[in-house]
């Protein structure tokens, strides 16, 4: 009787169902949390580590960034008569070292996540699509 | 007094004034029986759309009240509230390619899923759904359903057999093991209600309980057999197999049981049984303990709606206590399972039975 | 005093030299000593059996085992070198278990044989892996591809033309 | 009657390997005869990798080891470098440092003990810590920039200072927790049916267990208490008052109530730790960086070191992981890389003690024992 006592009297399954039930209804701060990604977006962190951007009036083109890669997903191309950084975006770690060793803060990370492409060949960015401040050279 | 669904259809059609010129027509061709013949499909059919519907809703229904528990939305893009998302999934699994493993046996691999589907929806033949509404109250109705659900054993094992696949016949032993020993406590505590009513038709059974003491509390065979319920609901989640007791597919284990190879329509098809299963058992603690579609008469509304719906609130608070369960507790473990079946469960609903036939026989209980 | 000290003293044969390995005692034996070293370390309370590492230094190889001690909360490490040609030291899973794993994974990757282990296959690499990639001489450059037989056994092969490879 | 043996392939695709693991049983009905654990599927050749990159650039590599905690990774590594070249750190470094590990550990526990009810069957938990995790990880980002892989603990300090807002919302999150625990506790503890599961199985003695290697909560659930921030402590665990969780019972219910327990010394630790925290905002060891050409100090850490030669020797150091033991074996011949990196990973070793531990069980207990290992692939194959 004791056993079944201790094993069946289910106080630990009457519990559990307390429990969840609180979630079901919303009892004490148990609301949900989902978000509906497509329809809404959680805020980034000014941090976040997303896609690459250059600041084309401070890169100065040494490659230093290049040399730091850990995947040599950074390629130093020519572009408008001036080098900069082309990042292959399917081989990047997102681990930012480009942006540490940069000597003139050019590189940054931004806040953009949703970098899936249809092509291998759409996942590197150019200059073209990494630079900004464009407006301040012409 | 309408005691079934097809005198029902003919009671409605006598009402719209229809039914006296359909017979004579019919008659005039010395065919009546096909009258009769139609009216039974109408009925069937009106009874099979009605459980797949239901059996769509409860697809979504688990969804959402696992959601619910876990602080999440669940479907919510299909329709509104995500309610049209079975019918989505239903287009996405035909949708799919069927795939018969190459060194499965083929005829039946196939065969197997529709052996689970169709005693799952002969199940609903004799259940009381409301007043008058039950397509043949059968005076075996109790002894047919219980023979029916034990048809699915059979065909798990044939599906589990038939794909060839190691982790499929496990599944389908497992399954076996625990639909026979679950079986037996189901019909004993089932017994101990026929042992209050005296007969094994299921309206009998729902008419027994149709008073009231003190003409407050429900005169429902839940106060009378408080331990034949507890048994036979744990019994009857056994048999479905849902968690706790999910061996069949026990997904961590098993990769997803008898059903791992089945893909497409088939699996489909396995789903669907398992919801209709869920219904019906449902349906049956309703009819058998707690007062079936028995409930306050209203006036202006007629005593079948009223049934109906009183029936169906009854049934979705089993279903939706079966998924709360579910969404709480973990898995026993099989041996454990056939111990509590066998060595607790059996002994119990012995122990019932001979109480109460003890008492019926004192005629303390009627 | 420290436990690699202590062993100098026990087994003065065995222990070659002793050293600092950053703030932990180290000493290096003699390779048929291991596993006499070892059974005396285990009997000086070292219980638990760390890591075992194995180094390529192109010419040598040396084996480092880091022990540590439950009851005295000490660390000690052993370094056994041995040749470049034929790298062979005694297997410790008779002291512990967990030596088992440890030195098939260098084995697997480094290609130091143990001698008297029970069961002394590649863990990680596939069975007929070319090269153990943790040598200095390991060729990078060739590629190897390994496919499944009709047993279910590995099968490694450097010809990848047969098999379909996204571009 | 004639009985065959049956051979089952668990994995290396199943619901409850955590992965890609595999597992070969030679079954008996439903009676494991013998289990031959096999690894390598996610085998990506770290260690050759640390030999190729230099310091600076595998730190985000050990990141990829332990995914669901890699933060104690990043420092594991960082502490070998920092003990090889002696390398001093400020003290609000270090604080920041075990905050974040400290954080990690709760974060790894949910997901070991999540994961280990989802393979019970029981697939509330999982989200539910799902759901604590993120507000974790939401923290991460705030502070490091990405959620999972960090690459935030470097030699000599740490990535960026702690942003403004991160302290509130880490006071928010202990609390929050604190509340989730005592749900948790609800729900599972007391289950009967997860005490049949779990009470008996997979027991190993605390004896075996050292013989094994095992280490972390495994080892912690079979009685030795041992943990190395107390015997070795690194960083700044001396100065912080914390007790080990300890289990006597060696079985599977005791390496997952170890895990409940230390979720609560973890908030303990975090809540002294953000009490205590030095207000100089100095994060990194200005010895071993340059600063930025442009003069101003940047956003980002100022004074890291660009190109990091530690002097030739080599080190073995070794820090409490959440899933155990995790050691670094760095030699360096004073170039800009790594001669060797050798990993003593956590879950590898734990791995170890399966064989042993569920002959004679069933396949429900072989998952309810391993789901109390708690290993993530990545850490055993490397």
């Amino acid at each position: 009787m004791a056993w079944i006592s201790k094993n069946w009297a289910m106080s630990g399954i009457i519990a559990g169902l307390i429990v969840t039930l609180k979630h079901v209804l919303h009892i004490g701060n148990r609301p949900t949390v989902t978000v509906q990604y497509p329809y809404e977006r959680m805020k980034v962190s000014p941090r976040f580590r997303g896609l690459h951007a250059v600041d084309e009036n401070a890169c100065i083109g040494c490659g230093i960034c290049e040399i730091n890669c850990p995947n040599s997903t950074i390629q130093i191309v020519k572009y408008n008569t001036k080098w900069y950084p082309q990042v292959n975006i399917g081989m990047c770690l997102f681990c930012g070292l480009c942006v540490d060793v940069c000597p003139m803060n050019a590189m940054k990370m931004t806040g953009n996540y949703e970098l899936a492409d249809y092509t291998r060949e759409s996942l590197v960015y150019g200059p073209d699509r990494l630079l900004f401040n464009k407006e301040v050279k012409q | 007094m309408i005691a079934n669904a097809y005198e029902l259809i003919v009671y409605i059609l006598t009402l719209f004034r229809v039914y006296e010129p359909l017979l004579n027509v019919f008659q005039a061709l010395g065919a009546e029986y096909v009258l009769r013949i139609i009216i039974v499909l109408v009925e069937i059919a009106v009874l099979f759309v009605f459980v797949l519907l239901t059996v769509m809703f409860l697809t979504w229904m688990e969804r959402k009240v696992v959601a619910m528990v876990q602080s999440r939305y669940g479907p919510m893009v299909t329709g509104p509230r995500g309610l049209l998302q079975p019918v989505m999934d239903g287009v996405k699994l035909i949708g799919k390619e069927d795939i018969i493993p190459a060194k499965a046996d083929r005829w039946i691999f196939t065969l197997a899923p529709f052996i689970v589907f169709i005693p799952a929806l002969l199940v609903f033949i004799p259940l009381p759904f409301g007043e008058s509404l039950i397509i043949s109250d059968l005076r075996v109705g109790l002894l047919y359903i219980i023979a029916i659900s034990a048809i699915s054993p059979i065909a798990i094992l044939l599906a589990g057999w038939a794909s060839n696949n190691k982790y499929s016949l496990m599944g389908a032993m497992r399954a076996v093991a625990q639909d026979i020993s679950y079986t037996i406590p189901l019909a004993l505590a089932a017994i101990a209600v026929v042992l209050l009513t005296g007969s094994l038709s299921m309206v009998d059974i729902v008419n027994a309980q149709g008073g009231a003491w003190f003409g407050v509390i429900p005169q429902w065979f839940i106060f009378i057999q408080p331990l034949g319920f507890i048994l036979f609901l744990i019994a009857s989640i056994a048999e479905m197999g849902r968690i706790p007791f999910d061996f069949q597919e026990s997904e961590s284990e098993l990769v997803a049981g008898f059903f791992t190879e089945y893909s497409g329509m088939k699996f489909a098809m396995f789903f669907l049984a398992e919801y209709a299963h869920l219904f019906a058992v449902s349906g049956i603690v309703v009819t058998l303990f707690l007062g079936g579609w028995t409930g306050p008469v209203l006036p202006f509304i007629p005593v079948q709606i009223t049934s109906l719906v009183y029936f169906l609130i009854k049934t979705y608070a089993v279903i939706f206590f079966a998924m709360w369960l579910r969404d709480t507790v973990p898995r026993v473990r099989i041996d454990q399972l056939l111990n509590l079946g066998w060595k607790i469960m059996v002994p119990l609903a012995l122990l019932n039975l001979l109480v109460t036939g003890f008492l019926v026989t004192a005629g303390v209980m009627v | 005093m420290n436990p690699a000290e202590e062993l100098k003293q026990k087994l003065p044969s065995a222990v070659v030299s002793i050293g600092i390995q950053v703030n932990k005692p180290m000493a290096v034996i003699k390779k048929e000593e291991l596993l006499n070293a070892a059974q005396k370390v285990k009997e000086m309370g070292f219980d638990h059996l760390s890591v075992i590492t194995g180094i390529d230094y192109m010419d040598h190889f040396e084996v480092v085992y880091n022990f540590f001690s439950y009851a005295k909360k000490q660390n000690l490490a052993l370094k056994v070198i041995t040749d470049h040609e034929d790298p062979e030291v005694d297997s410790l899973t008779s002291l512990w278990k967990g030596a088992d794993w440890l030195e098939r994974e260098t084995y697997d990757l480094v290609g130091i044989k143990f001698i008297g282990h029970p069961n002394l296959v590649r863990i990680l690499l596939p069975d007929g892996w070319i090269g153990h990639p943790l040598r200095k001489d390991y060729d990078m450059d060739t590629e190897q591809f390994v496919t499944i037989g009709e047993g279910g056994e590995d099968i490694v092969s450097t010809d990848g033309s047969n098999l379909l490879r996204r571009k | 009657m004639e009985t065959d043996e049956l051979i089952i392939n668990m994995g290396p695709v199943h619901p409850s390997t955590h992965g890609v693991l595999r597992f070969k049983l030679r079954m008996d009905g439903e009676i494991i005869k013998e289990c031959t654990p096999v690894l390598g599927y996610l085998h990506r050749g770290t260690e050759k990798l640390g030999e190729m990159k230099t310091y600076l650039q595998f730190i985000p590599y050990t990141d990829r080891l332990d995914y669901i905690s890699a933060m104690p990774n990043n420092y594991a590594f960082v502490k070998a470098v920092e003990e090889l070249a002696g390398i001093e750190v400020p003290l609000r470094a270090e604080y920041i440092r075990v905050i974040t590990m400290e954080l990690n550990r709760v974060v790894n526990h949910l997901v070991s003990i999540g994961s280990l009810l989802m393979d019970l069957g029981a697939a509330t938990m999982i989200m539910w810590g799902f759901r604590e995790r993120e507000n974790a990880l939401q923290l991460y980002e705030m502070l490091c920039g990405a959620r999972m892989t960090f690459n935030y603990i470097k030699p000599g300090g740490v990535r960026e200072d702690i942003p403004e807002g991160f302290i509130p919302k880490l006071n928010e999150f202990i609390k929050d927790m604190e509340k989730r625990i005592e749900d948790y506790e609800q729900l599972i503890n007391t289950n009967e049916i997860f005490m049949m599961r779990m009470k008996n199985i997979g027991v190993i003695s605390a004896e075996d267990a050292i013989n094994y290697g095992m280490t972390g909560p495994t080892l912690r659930g079979s009685g030795v208490n041992y943990d190395l921030r107390k015997v070795e402590p690194y960083s700044i665990y001396r100065d912080i008052d914390f007790k080990v969780c300890v289990r006597r019972e060696c079985d599977s219910y005791a390496r997952y109530m170890v895990r409940i327990d230390e979720m609560k010394e973890c908030l303990y630790i975090l809540r002294q730790v953000v009490d205590t925290m030095p207000e100089a905002k100095i994060v990194s060891n200005p010895k071993y960086g340059i600063a930025p050409m442009t003069g101003a100090p940047s956003a980002v850490m100022p004074y890291f070191p660009r190109i990091f030669t530690p002097p030739a020797g080599e080190v073995y150091s070794r820090i409490e992981a959440p899933k155990g033991e995790l050691g670094f074996y760095v030699v360096s011949d004073g170039t800009t890389k790594p001669y060797r990196v050798k990993i003593r990973s956590p879950s590898f070793c734990n791995l170890t003690a399966i064989p042993g531990m569920v002959v004679g069980l069933k396949i429900p207990d072989l998952i309810a024992a391993f789901g109390t290992i708690d290993v993530v692939l990545g850490d055993v194959d490397r």
